[in-house]
């Protein structure tokens, strides 16, 4: 029960800050959110800057180019990256947080030398296709199939919420590879070249009005069978895998701005005043920032007891669904206090000089997807519930097959 | 005491929400947002329906009722997300010539208790003919092309659009304070209408799609987690009308108890149901819920809209705490 | 949508007021809670006392001796009654607000001949006797068996949670009469006179500990057939009536109870301070209780609406379940702020002078009853998601036979 | 780095965790509830465990170990809801001779920040040898004996008998306002351990009879809303836990952050998990869990206890803030 980070540790984050303090304010300011082109741009180009610089993949094995640091310099680097307000993972955010490290867990030799050196110098852009219209909670339900003709498979369905969608290199793709198995035992992993024939992407606006996400149509695309990851049919396996991780790790640095966010907020209730009293003086939304706070110490807590445990194991545990539940819904309630506490402010996105409006408005918007994706609370708490308590499984009234009634 | 909806008032619910179906569905509020978040001819029609002049006396051309059709009528405006300043307009029918027509479309401010920090946000600007601001001092009159401001890019509620200032001309008296923390109850009341409609309408929604989706074999609304979600969402929307109707009954007929205490009661908690039931509305339609494409985040926006206008959740809490403190002052001096 | 009592209920106010100002002051206090014997008398004494001037059974006919008044005249009594402070119900409670609405409405000629008068003059004090060990939220699932023996059934069995048990006359006893039907169809309510041979009564103590509870062992007791109310396995009906009248109506008093709990904790939270600050000047506790307070003006025009409605249906209606769902929560967190005020004055459960700490503190523990009894939270969230909206109902995974497995 | 619990420390749980199960079990709780709440035998053998020693040097007798260790093991006395002023005579051992030992129990006061209105209400009074009052001036050192004070007849928590007590003599000053202060946080950490405990074992209770008891048919818990109910506690018991291991760790060592902040998150977060895990698990249970003879009541009795001692929810809410504003004015003065 040791908290003390090591002095190689230290040392670790002193580099980094140092690089940091000059790195960041040179690159400058991000492009607007509806130019896509300009996005990649940006994103992959600091993504390139930090593989220079030594600073991608903390700990990838270094022949891909990586550092093979601990999981707790790991957690250093997640710190001083969000100290520094350095720019957002943004367009790397598949191919760095789950693509790649499913790919280092269950890739092959040829398949991992051809893609991660490629993710970490900010050459490859990822997207994610596991969702489909009938298939969300239910991924296992999936219908997009490839059948396997030759030396290729023949894809043909529709994925949806394939974040980055448009400037997407490869994607991981989920498809059915055997109709007739039980439903979690026909799924293989692909990963898809996006550039191929037969592929359609439209965007789908999400509520905040932009379109991170997409809809992907596949008609009989041709993907070479070498694509496929771990053997045919064992799919669900590899997806568990991919989900531990965005379960597990993939929230770190958004916990961290969060704590930021939760002192912005602060040092604007501090500032603010309303017929001459602070709002900070007020004890009802001091408390509850002060709570928060609370709350926010203990997740990151969670998250390194977590993060420790992980490194001993060799995988992030199940566990991983509790951080996950608490710090979803905790980012909900610490925006909701935020909205409270700005008032009519919080009715306008765009920035007003001085004020948290934009941020925390914006915010409370994208908070509402953080319950649904990568699993909804509601299946986080079905999986504590049943792999962690040992309650009884929901009852499956239907047989367990692929096919659509 | 009768504390049911007479048949009369059932007419004119029914009326209202098949009017408000039929000229809001789903599509139109699609296009609204992207139009600039207002319609002149619905406008003209609801003023025809007789929203703004509900309340008026029949000898003066209005309908002759009361808060209680007027929470009705505003819940109903609410279940479709009616854009454009409705209860300022209502407030302002015996105030300023051409609102019960149609034909002058009123916005307004509060600014009781003292201005917001930071520039002054005029919803529908664009739109209205002539802007109330209310304040401690009482209620002023401005000409909306004598104010500089400019739009607001992005605003929450893609159908209110917003225009920011930061200074406003003084305008023209209308009334002093009294009046005005009047017409501010009375306003307050009616957004409680708005917030019960969309704790309705995404209750509606959500029930309907959770029969209608499948996962895991089964509609999702046979899902235990799931059927309790929509269970609360029903108690807060039960919770919500309840203190709704009962704030139009005591506006109505003060003699029944305190206007100022039943309206904060229905500003909080049907701010709370609307807010709750757009959020598990959201959370219930799963990834579809994030998406533009379905109506429920319209619901959302606009409960954040009227939870903040003629007084936040704060501020109705400190006037309930108000009521309460007087209640427990007669409970001791009773005793002694 | 009219709030205002008409003239007869002011005037009914007015004189049951003006009565109750003399009555109540001269009734003297309660006895301890552990002397039966003088609860009994006690809570029938006033009973008696309330029936000869003429305010019993508000909505009983008046053949029985009741009042025959309307549902508003009813809400009148209530709210009368606890702005006075008259004595509590107590060991009425049965007959008076289930176990005699019963009766009236399924009850035979005789039957009501028999047992309403009496309730309504405090002459016979009713227990409920409808769970079982393995029969709570699965009410339907009871396993005590009558067995028809010329007039009279042969009842064995084992009851839980008789309220009131050592003082009853009469119990209101679900019991099985057809093994062999679909659970809900085998059941018969029966009048069981508690004095017969092969009853015996064990207290069960609650974690207040106190024992208003009891269990009942049943053992070849012999009951007049003639004591069944309606038909033979017909008794799931009327259970469903009774449940409505204990769901809808029974609570009505207790709510106002709840406002002048509100009340007392405001005055006392104005009255105590802390390094000189009174804790009612603290804005988080102020709005916490003001918040509370407009919860509960909600609730009170919840139940306002829902009488109205049952007074124009003729039966209370299922929304019901909303109200108590609502109202026992409230409950619950009224006393959780109550608590959080009294800090550690709430942990001693003797009277301080000029402090709420015993009613708080006895309320805090007793509320967690009420989430539980007369159908728990999760069972009235059933009943609205399935009834009222008209969501799947739950799988029931085995044969609704009532034999044991 | 590694903030797993070590082998070490493990042993160490299992071995207190062993001998709690061994002397408390359930029917052990309620005949100490009947006998006055306090077994002297069970004390000296905790003694012998080194309960109260375990951060004494080992030079000095104490096993040497930190509040790592001691919060791991007042999670294990949570767990079985152990009676007495433990906490009080871990703090006290230093001070106060025979405490190690078990011959001498030392109970305590906070009076820190004022006492509460009405009289002082004294934990354990019949079974403790020395009294330590603590506020803003320091602590002293009270004789039990020379306090006039009378029993409290029904304790809320039966298992902490109380005294009630007008006035309290002055006693012997022991320690200035900082070592009170030190040792007040140190206190509530101590409780934050035994908090955690009772929200652990309040999960394990309500899953293990949810597996067991039968309703339509099938074990309770596999409605999914009984699970979901379950889930919560479980995340309500890891967050306890994280901060209360970071809190334990923090007090060991100064350099990984401000052990007060560390604290308070741990207080407050084991207070709403126990609390809201008794409760839960009170639910669950159903009529059984309102009865006497299930012991979860014993364990929400206890929570409400220990929330209230060395610093209540509102009052650590306050702390958090505090320290969250010296964070927000290090961010304001780091972009000036």
């Amino acid at each position: 029960m040791d908290l003390r980070y090591s002095e190689s540790d230290e040392k670790f984050r002193a580099e980094l800050r140092a690089w940091l303090a000059e790195a960041v304010p040179a690159f400058g300011p991000p492009p607007g959110i509806h130019d896509w082109a300009a996005r990649r741009l940006y994103d992959t180009g600091w993504q390139q800057k930090l593989f220079e610089a030594g600073y991608a993949g903390i700990n990838w094995p270094r022949e891909f180019g990586g550092r093979d640091l601990s999981a707790t310099e790991q957690l250093v680097y997640y710190e001083e990256i969000a100290r520094a307000g350095a720019p957002y993972i943004g367009v790397n955010f598949v191919g760095l947080l789950h693509g790649g490290p499913t790919l280092i867990a269950e890739g092959s030799a040829e398949q991992k030398a051809r893609h991660l050196p490629r993710i970490l110098r900010g050459e490859e852009v990822w997207c994610q296709g596991f969702s489909e219209p009938s298939a969300g909670s239910d991924l296992a339900a999936l219908q997009t199939r490839a059948v396997r003709d030759g030396d290729d498979y023949v894809v043909s369905g529709h994925k949806i919420w394939c974040s980055f969608g448009p400037v997407a290199d490869f994607g991981e793709f989920l498809v059915r590879t055997d109709p007739d198995a039980p439903k979690h035992r026909g799924i293989s992993w692909l990963i898809l070249p996006m550039d191929l024939p037969g592929i359609e992407i439209r965007p789908l606006p999400t509520l905040m009005g932009e379109s991170d996400f997409s809809e992907v149509f596949l008609d009989n695309v041709r993907v070479p069978a070498r694509n496929r990851v771990g053997a045919e049919n064992d799919g669900w396996r590899i997806t568990n895998v991919t989900l531990r991780f965005e379960r597990g790790t993939a929230f770190a640095s958004e916990m961290i701005n969060l704590q930021q966010t939760l002192a912005k907020l602060t040092a604007f209730a501090k500032r603010v005043t309303s017929d001459g009293v602070r709002a900070w003086d007020d004890a009802d939304l001091r408390r509850r920032l002060g709570h928060l706070a609370a709350e926010l110490d203990a997740l990151w807590a969670m998250v390194k007891l977590s993060v420790c445990e992980a490194e001993a194991a060799g995988i992030p545990g199940v566990g991983a669904s509790a951080v996950k539940l608490f710090y979803t819904e905790l980012n909900q309630r610490i925006n909701e206090v935020g909205m409270r506490l700005l008032g009519r402010a919080g009715l306008c996105r765009d920035e007003i000089e001085d004020m948290p409006n934009a941020l925390i408005a914006g915010r409370s918007l994208q908070s509402l997807s953080l319950t649904i994706a990568a699993g909804t609370s509601q299946i986080q708490r079905n999986i504590i519930s049943e792999r962690i308590l040992g309650l009884p499984r929901e009852p499956r009234p239907t047989a367990e097959k692929a096919k659509p009634a | 005491m009768n504390f049911q909806i007479s048949e009369d008032q059932r007419a004119l619910q029914e009326g209202v929400r098949s009017f408000c179906e039929g000229r809001l569905p789903d599509e139109r509020l699609a296009e609204l947002a992207e139009g600039g978040g207002f319609d002149r001819a619905l406008w003209k029609d609801l003023a025809e329906l007789g929203v703004f002049s509900l309340r008026r006396a029949q000898a003066e051309g209005g309908l002759g009722l009361g808060f209680c059709e007027s929470v009705l009528v505003f819940a109903e405006l609410g279940r479709r997300a009616a854009p454009g300043p409705l209860a300022w307009s209502q407030l302002a029918v015996s105030l300023i010539d051409g609102v019960a027509e149609g034909e002058v479309v009123v916005g307004g401010l509060d600014l009781t208790g003292g201005a917001a920090l930071g520039p002054h946000l005029l919803e529908h600007l664009d739109h209205v003919d002539v802007l109330l601001v209310m304040d401690d001092a009482g209620l002023r009159r401005l000409d909306p092309n004598a104010i500089e401001a400019r739009p607001v890019e992005v605003p929450l509620d893609p159908l209110t659009p917003l225009h920011r200032a930061d200074s406003l001309p003084e305008g023209e008296w209308l009334a002093g304070p009294d009046e005005a923390a009047r017409l501010r109850i009375e306003g307050a009341a009616l957004l409680s209408g708005q917030l019960l409609g969309i704790a309705e309408t995404t209750l509606l929604m959500a029930v309907a799609f959770a029969k209608e989706r499948e996962q895991f074999g089964r509609p999702i609304g046979g899902f235990q987690a799931l059927k309790h979600l929509m269970a609360d969402m029903f108690v807060r929307q039960e919770v919500a009308r309840s203190a709704v109707y009962a704030a139009g009954a005591t506006l109505d007929d003060p003699l029944v108890g305190s206007a100022p205490r039943a309206v904060s009661a229905a500003k909080l908690v049907a701010s709370e149901a609307a807010l709750a039931n757009a959020h598990a509305c959201i959370q219930i339609h799963g990834g579809m819920g994030f998406t533009w494409e379905v109506p429920a985040h319209y619901f959302l926006k606009r409960a954040r809209v009227l939870e903040c206008c003629f007084g936040g959740s704060s501020e109705h809490a400190d006037e309930s705490a108000r009521h309460l403190a007087e209640r427990a002052e007669a409970l001791v001096a009773a005793r002694a």
